[in-house]
C-alpha cells in the first residue's frame, strides 16, 4: 500500500462512508462539479450524483439549518464550510437550534460541519481560524481535530457515524504537508480517546492539530539535545475531553505544558489547566503553562503570522523552563 | 345535510371538503381559542411559568393552513401557531403540562409553552431565534425530496422573522433546491411593539417571495376557508414537485406581544375594527348561513371542547413538576459523554 | 437621595450620555416608543426623538453593522439585543468585523452591544443565557458585567466613553431585584478594574454579575457560620481581566474559588485558573476550584433550573472543601 | 474637440461629463488592468503572497459606478472593485504593497490584497465574510442621514454574495431607514465555480430588490458608461433623500475565482463571447466612435499608466517586509490593553 496524505486520508473516509451508508451524503459551496475549494469531494459528484453531493448558495446558516432537517429525518450530512472561518455564519443555528435539539426536544441531529481550519499558511486574519474555543463552549457538540492522516481518516468515519452533531476542524497546513500509509484500513478513531504519540518522563506536552507536529518536533529537541523525556499527547478531540489520559500522562511526568494555535485568553488551554489542577493538583511540581497564538487577529505577512503563532523553538523553550522550574 | 337556520339556499362546499369536516375544522377553532383562554386563566393563578403568548384572532390562519396537509407532512410553527399544533395531534393537556412545567410535559420541563415536538404526528419544536427554523424545514423537505417521498413541509414567518437572515437563507436554499416546501407569512401588523412600516419598506409581504422566484400570493388570513384553499393549492403544487410557495396571511394580533405587554402601541379602534373580522366568528357565520351546520352543531362542539378541556386542565395540574436531577442527561445521545452532576453536588453540604 | 435599581441606573447612565454628547444614538428592537422590552429605554423616544432611538427591524447582524458602520464615522452607538441571546446572530459581524476593525484597517468602532442577560428567572433556554466565554474569547472586544446598581451607571458609562467595542451585559434577575443609592453621582466606573467587595484571609472567591451576590451571601454565611474569612472580588470586567487584583488576593488567602452562572468547559473560569496558576502557583496551598452551571441547556422549569444553576448552598460547600483542604 | 480618426459626426457626451473626464476614465480603466496584469507577474515570481482575484472583464462596472461618486461618498469594495479603489484614489503602489505583504502597505501587512481603507478618500476595507459590508454601510449612510449630510454611500455585492443572511439584513434595514446607499449587485455569472442559477432560482438579480420596495435596474455591467449613468442616477436619488437603489450589473468574470483556479466550469466558448464584449474595447471603440478621443489620447493615456506602473512596482519591490513583533499592538486603542509578547518569547531561547 502507498503512503497517503491527509487530504486524501480525509477524502477516503468520505467515500467510504458515502458508499458504506446512502444516508449520507455532502453540501456545500463548490463541493460539487468542482470538487470543493480544497479538492476534498474530486470526484464525488461524477461517482455519487447531485443528489448526495449538493452545492449550496453562500449560506453558511442554511447549509447548516438543512443539514439539521435532513438529519431529524434520518439523513447523515456532512457540510462543508469552504473556510472554517465561515462558520462564524452558522453560530447562532449551531449553538441554539442543532446543539440544544436532542436535550431540549429529543431530536437525533447527526451530522457533520467540517472545513479547512488553521494557518501557518499566510491566509489572513479570515483564511486561517482554528474557531475551537466558541464552539468547545457549546454543550451539545462534539468536535474532533485530526493531527494524523490515520486520524483524518478514522475521525471523518466516527463523526459520521456519531449519532451527535460533531465539528471536524481539518487542519489544512497538514492537508498535502503529511503521509502515512494506511494499509486501506477501514478503521474508525473512536471520539473522545487521546493517543499518547510519544512517551517520557519528565514532562507531559498536551496538543492538538497541526501544532501537534510542532510539540513533537519539539519533544525530539529536547531528547536529543537535554536528554529529557516528554510525553507528548494528541488530544484528538476536544469534546468530549479525555480527562483520564492527560490527568494520569501528568501524574506520571508531573509537570504539563499545553500547546495551541488558538489565541490564548478564553482558549481550550484553560480549561485543560483547570481540569488537571482539579484532578491532579498534588501531582504538579511547576505551574501548568501553555504556549499559544498572541491575542491579535492573525495577520497575512509571513513575519507577522509567524510571530503570532506557536513554533517549535517556543515550545522547546516553554518546556526548558518547565523541565528547569 | 342538515339545514343552517338562516340559510335559505345550501351552498357548495369549497375545496373538497366535506360538511364532518368543515365542523372538525371549527373543533380546532374553538380547541385553540378556548385552550388559550384556559391558560389565561391559569396563568392569573400564577400556574404557568413565563410568559403566555395569544394567537387570538389568527386561530384562522392556524387551523386552515394547517388542515391543508395531510398525514406524514411536517410543520414548524412559531408561538402563535397553537391552532396548528392541535391540528397535527397535539394535545391539549401536552401544552397545558408544558406551560405549567410539569415532569410529564412533552419536553419534561426542558423547554417552554408550545416548543414541543411530535415528528409521527408531523409537527417539530421550534425555537425562540426567529427565522431558524426556515433553513431546517428547507431541510427536511429537501430530505422528502431526496427519498422522493410525496411528503410536504410547511413553515410560519411572522411578518417581524421576514427581516432575519436565516429566513432570507432559508428562504433562497429552499427555492434553489426547489424542495416541497411552503412559507406562510403571517402578517398580523406587528412583531412585539414594531409596526410592519417599521420592519421592511414593501407593503405586500407577498413581495418577499419574488427575491427568491417562488410563487407568492396573499390570503385574508382571517378566512379560514380562503387560507385553507390557498394553502392547499400551495401544498399540492409542492408535493408535486413544483417547489416552495410562500403565502402571505393577512391577519391581526388582537392581543399583546404577550399577556404581560399592554399593547399600548395598538389603538383600540384598530383592535375593534379586527374584532369586527374575528375568523372564528365569521367562520360560524359561514357555517351557517351556508347551511353547512346548526347552531346546534356549534352548540355541540363547544360542549365537547369545553368538557374535553376541563379534564385537560384537571389532569395537567395534578401532574408533579420534574425532580432537579432530571436537569441532567440527554445532552448527547451517549449518557456516559454528559458528565453527571458538577463535584460540589457530590459532596455532603 | 432615593435609593435605585439596578435597570434605573443603567437607564440614568444612558440618558445621561444621550444627554452629554450627542454622538450617542440607541438602535434595537422596540426600543423607540415602546421603550424596550424591558424598558430600559422608556421614555427616550419623546425625550431624545426617533432619530437618536432608532426602532429597528428583527436584524440582530444589521444592527451591530449599522452600529458599527455609524461608529467609524464618529458616533458612539448603543446597540440593544431583545434580549442577549440573540447576539448569537451577530455572531460573526461581532467577532469578524467590529472586533477586527482596528487591528486590521486602523478604524475605530466606538460602539456598545448592550441586553439583559442571564438565568434564575425561568426563562428557558434561549432567555437565560450568558454569552460571555464566546466574546471573551475574541480579541478586540471588551466585556462588562456589572453587578451592582453603581456599576451598571457606571460601567455602561464607561462602555459609551470607551473608544472600543464594549459588550454590556446586564443581569435581568437583578434588574429590579437590588437597590442602591447613588447620590445622583456621575461616576464612571473603570473598564477593567475589578473590585474587592469583602476581605478575608482565607479564601478567594472570585465572581462577578448575579452570581456574585450569591457569592456575598456564602461569604456571610461562612463567616457566621465557621468564622472563616472570605474575600470576595467582584471582577466588573472580563476583557480586560484585572489579573492583579485576583493574584494578589490569592496571594493573600492561598485558595481560590471562582463562580459564574455560565456552563462550566470552557468557560471563563479555565482561563482565570490558568492565569492565576501562571502568576501564583508557588502561594496556592489548595487546587482552584470552581461552581458553574452544569454543562446542559438551560432548562425552563424551577426546578430543573435551580438544579442546573449555582445556588449560595452549592458555593458554601465547595468554600468548605477548600478551607478544609 | 479633436476628431477621432474613424468618426463621421462628433456625438453629445453624455451624463454631463466632459471629454477630459471620459479620458479619465479610460485611465482608470486601463490603470485597473495594468495593474492586475503586472500582479500577476509577480504572482508568478512568487512575490504575492496568498492568492491574486482579477477582475478582467469586469473593470467597467467597477470604474464606471465609482466614477459617479463625489468626493466625501464612501464607497465598500470588494476584492474585484480594484478598480473602484483606484477610482477613489488608493495608489497603486499601496495595493503592490499589500499584495506583497510590505512593511509600508496601508495595513503594515496584517491584512491581504486590497483589504484596506481611506475613509478620508471614501473607500472602507472589506473583510472576507461575504455579505458584512451591506449592514456596515447600511450604518455609514445612516450617519450621514443622521447629520443630514449630502453624502452617499455605494456597496458591491457579488451574485454569489445576494445569498447571505447579512445581505439581506443589511438591505431591508437601508430600506426601512431610507438611508443614502446604493447597491450594485455585480452579476458575473459565478461564485467561485457556481454559476447563479445554483444561487438563485430568478435569473434577474434585481429581482431582489423588490423584496425590499428597493428600486432596481439592470444595466449592461460592460458599457462603461452605462453603468455611470445609472450609478449617477441612484446616487442622485440617494443624495437627494430618495433612499437607497440596487443595480444589477451584467458582466462576467473572464478569469477564475483566483489565479489558482483553473476555471474548468467555465466553457472556453462562453468566455470568447465575453472577450468580444470587452468593457475597454468597447469603451476605447466609443470614445473614437463618437469623436471624443483620438487614437493618439489612448496611446499617450497607455504609456503614463505603464510609466506610473513601472515607478509603483519598483518602489513597492524595494520596500522591506513587516519586523516579526510588529504584529502585536492595535488590538485596542489603549494599547497597554493588548498585552505584550507572550511569557515565552521574552524568556532567553
Ligand atoms: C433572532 C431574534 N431576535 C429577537 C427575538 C425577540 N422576539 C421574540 S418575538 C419577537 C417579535 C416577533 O414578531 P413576528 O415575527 O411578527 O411574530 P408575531 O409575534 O407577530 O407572531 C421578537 C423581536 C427573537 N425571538 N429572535
Ligand atoms: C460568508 C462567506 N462564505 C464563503 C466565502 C468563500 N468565498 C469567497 S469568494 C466566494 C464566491 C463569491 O462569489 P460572488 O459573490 O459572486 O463574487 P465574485 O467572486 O463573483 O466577484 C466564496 C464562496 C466567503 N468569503 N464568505
Ligand atoms: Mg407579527
Ligand atoms: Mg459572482
Amino acid at each position: 500500500m502507498a503512503e497517503i496524505t491527509y487530504l486524501e486520508a480525509l477524502r477516503q473516509g468520505l467515500e467510504e462512508e458515502l458508499e458504506r451508508d446512502d444516508r449520507v451524503f455532502i453540501l456545500g459551496e463548490d463541493v460539487g462539479e468542482y470538487g470543493g475549494a480544497f479538492k476534498v469531494t474530486d470526484g464525488f459528484h461524477e461517482r455519487f450524483g447531485p443528489d448526495r453531493i449538493i452545492d449550496t448558495p453562500i449560506s453558511e446558516a442554511a447549509i447548516v439549518g438543512a443539514a439539521a432537517g435532513a438529519a431529524h429525518m434520518g439523513f447523515r450530512p456532512v457540510a462543508e464550510m469552504q473556510f472554517i472561518d465561515f462558520i462564524s455564519c452558522a453560530y447562532d443555528i449551531l449553538t441554539n437550534y442543532v446543539a440544544t435539539a436532542r436535550y431540549r426536544a429529543g431530536l437525533s441531529t447527526p451530522l457533520v460541519v467540517r472545513g479547512p481550519a488553521g494557518g501557518y499558511v499566510r491566509g489572513g486574519p479570515f483564511h486561517s481560524q482554528m474557531p475551537e474555543a466558541a464552539f468547545f463552549h457549546t454543550p451539545g457538540l462534539k468536535l474532533v481535530c485530526p493531527a494524523t492522516a490515520r486520524d483524518a481518516k478514522g475521525l471523518i468515519k466516527a463523526a459520521i457515524r456519531d449519532d451527535d452533531p460533531v465539528i471536524y476542524f481539518e487542519h489544512k497546513y497538514l492537508y498535502r504537508r503529511i503521509k502515512e500509509d494506511l494499509n486501506g484500513a477501514d478503521d474508525v478513531t473512536p471520539i473522545g480517546k487521546a493517543r499518547v504519540a510519544r512517551e517520557g518522563n519528565d514532562l507531559t506536552i498536551v496538543s492538538w492539530s497541526a501544532v501537534f507536529w510542532k510539540a513533537l518536533e519539539a519533544a525530539g529537541e529536547l531528547e536529543d539535545e537535554d536528554g529529557a523525556g516528554i510525553e507528548v499527547l494528541d488530544l484528538r478531540t476536544l469534546v468530549p475531553m479525555d480527562d483520564q489520559a492527560i490527568v494520569s500522562s501528568v501524574k506520571k511526568t508531573n509537570r504539563l505544558l499545553i500547546v495551541h494555535e488558538d489565541t490564548r485568553t478564553g482558549g481550550v488551554a484553560g480549561e485543560i489547566t483547570a481540569r488537571v489542577n482539579e484532578q491532579a493538583f498534588e501531582w504538579l511540581d511547576a505551574p501548568i503553562r501553555r504556549v499559544t497564538a498572541h491575542d491579535t487577529p492573525l495577520p497575512y505577512a509571513p513575519t507577522l503570522e509567524d510571530y503570532v503563532l506557536p513554533q517549535t523553538a517556543d515550545i522547546v523553550t516553554a518546556a526548558r523552563w518547565l523541565l528547569a522550574y | 345535510m342538515k339545514m343552517g337556520a338562516g340559510a335559505t339556499v345550501p351552498v357548495q362546499i369549497p375545496g373538497g371538503l366535506t360538511e364532518g369536516r368543515l365542523l372538525e375544522i371549527y373543533y380546532y377553532l374553538q380547541l385553540t381559542r378556548s385552550l388559550e383562554e384556559r391558560l389565561v386563566n391559569l396563568y392569573r393563578q400564577s400556574k404557568v411559568i413565563g410568559g403566555l403568548y395569544r394567537s387570538l384572532g389568527q386561530e384562522g390562519e392556524s387551523v386552515g393552513s394547517a388542515y391543508a396537509l395531510e398525514f406524514g407532512d411536517i410543520l414548524s410553527p412559531l408561538i402563535r401557531n397553537l391552532g396548528s399544533m392541535l391540528v397535527k395531534g397535539a394535545k391539549p393537556v401536552e401544552v397545558l403540562r408544558q406551560y405549567m412545567a410539569k415532569a410529564n410535559s412533552p419536553t419534561a420541563g426542558r423547554e417552554m409553552n408550545i416548543h414541543f415536538n411530535d415528528l409521527d404526528l408531523g409537527y417539530l419544536g421550534q425555537i425562540s431565534h426567529l427565522g431558524d427554523m426556515v433553513p431546517v424545514m428547507a431541510g427536511i423537505a429537501l430530505s422528502f425530496k431526496m427519498r422522493s417521498e410525496p411528503r410536504v413541509g410547511l413553515v410560519y414567518v411572522g411578518d417581524g422573522a421576514t427581516s432575519t437572515g436565516a429566513f432570507h437563507e432559508g428562504m433562497n436554499f429552499a427555492a434553489v433546491q426547489k424542495v416541497p416546501l411552503v412559507i406562510i407569512v403571517e402578517h398580523n401588523g406587528y412583531a412585539y411593539s414594531t409596526p410592519t412600516s417599521k420592519q421592511t419598506a414593501v407593503a405586500r409581504l407577498a413581495d418577499k417571495g419574488r427575491a427568491y422566484g417562488v410563487p407568492s400570493e396573499t390570503v385574508d388570513g382571517n378566512h379560514v376557508l380562503a387560507v385553507y384553499a390557498t394553502t392547499k393549492n400551495a401544498v399540492d403544487r409542492a408535493r408535486n414537485g413544483g417547489g416552495p410557495t410562500l403565502i402571505e396571511a393577512v391577519t391581526y394580533r388582537r392581543k399583546g406581544h404577550a399577556e404581560h405587554d399592554s399593547q399600548s402601541y395598538q389603538s383600540p379602534d384598530e383592535i375593534r375594527e379586527w374584532e369586527s373580522r374575528d375568523p372564528v366568528e365569521r367562520y360560524v357565520d359561514l357555517l351557517q348561513m351556508s347551511g353547512w351546520a346548526t347552531p346546534a352543531d356549534i352548540t355541540e362542539i363547544d360542549a365537547r371542547v369545553a368538557n374535553e378541556l376541563d379534564q385537560a386542565v384537571a389532569e395537567a395540574e395534578e401532574a408533579s413538576t420534574p425532580a432537579g436531577a432530571t436537569a441532567l442527561g440527554g445532552v448527547y445521545a451517549d449518557r456516559t459523554v454528559d458528565g453527571g452532576p458538577l463535584w460540589f453536588r457530590s459532596l455532603d453540604g
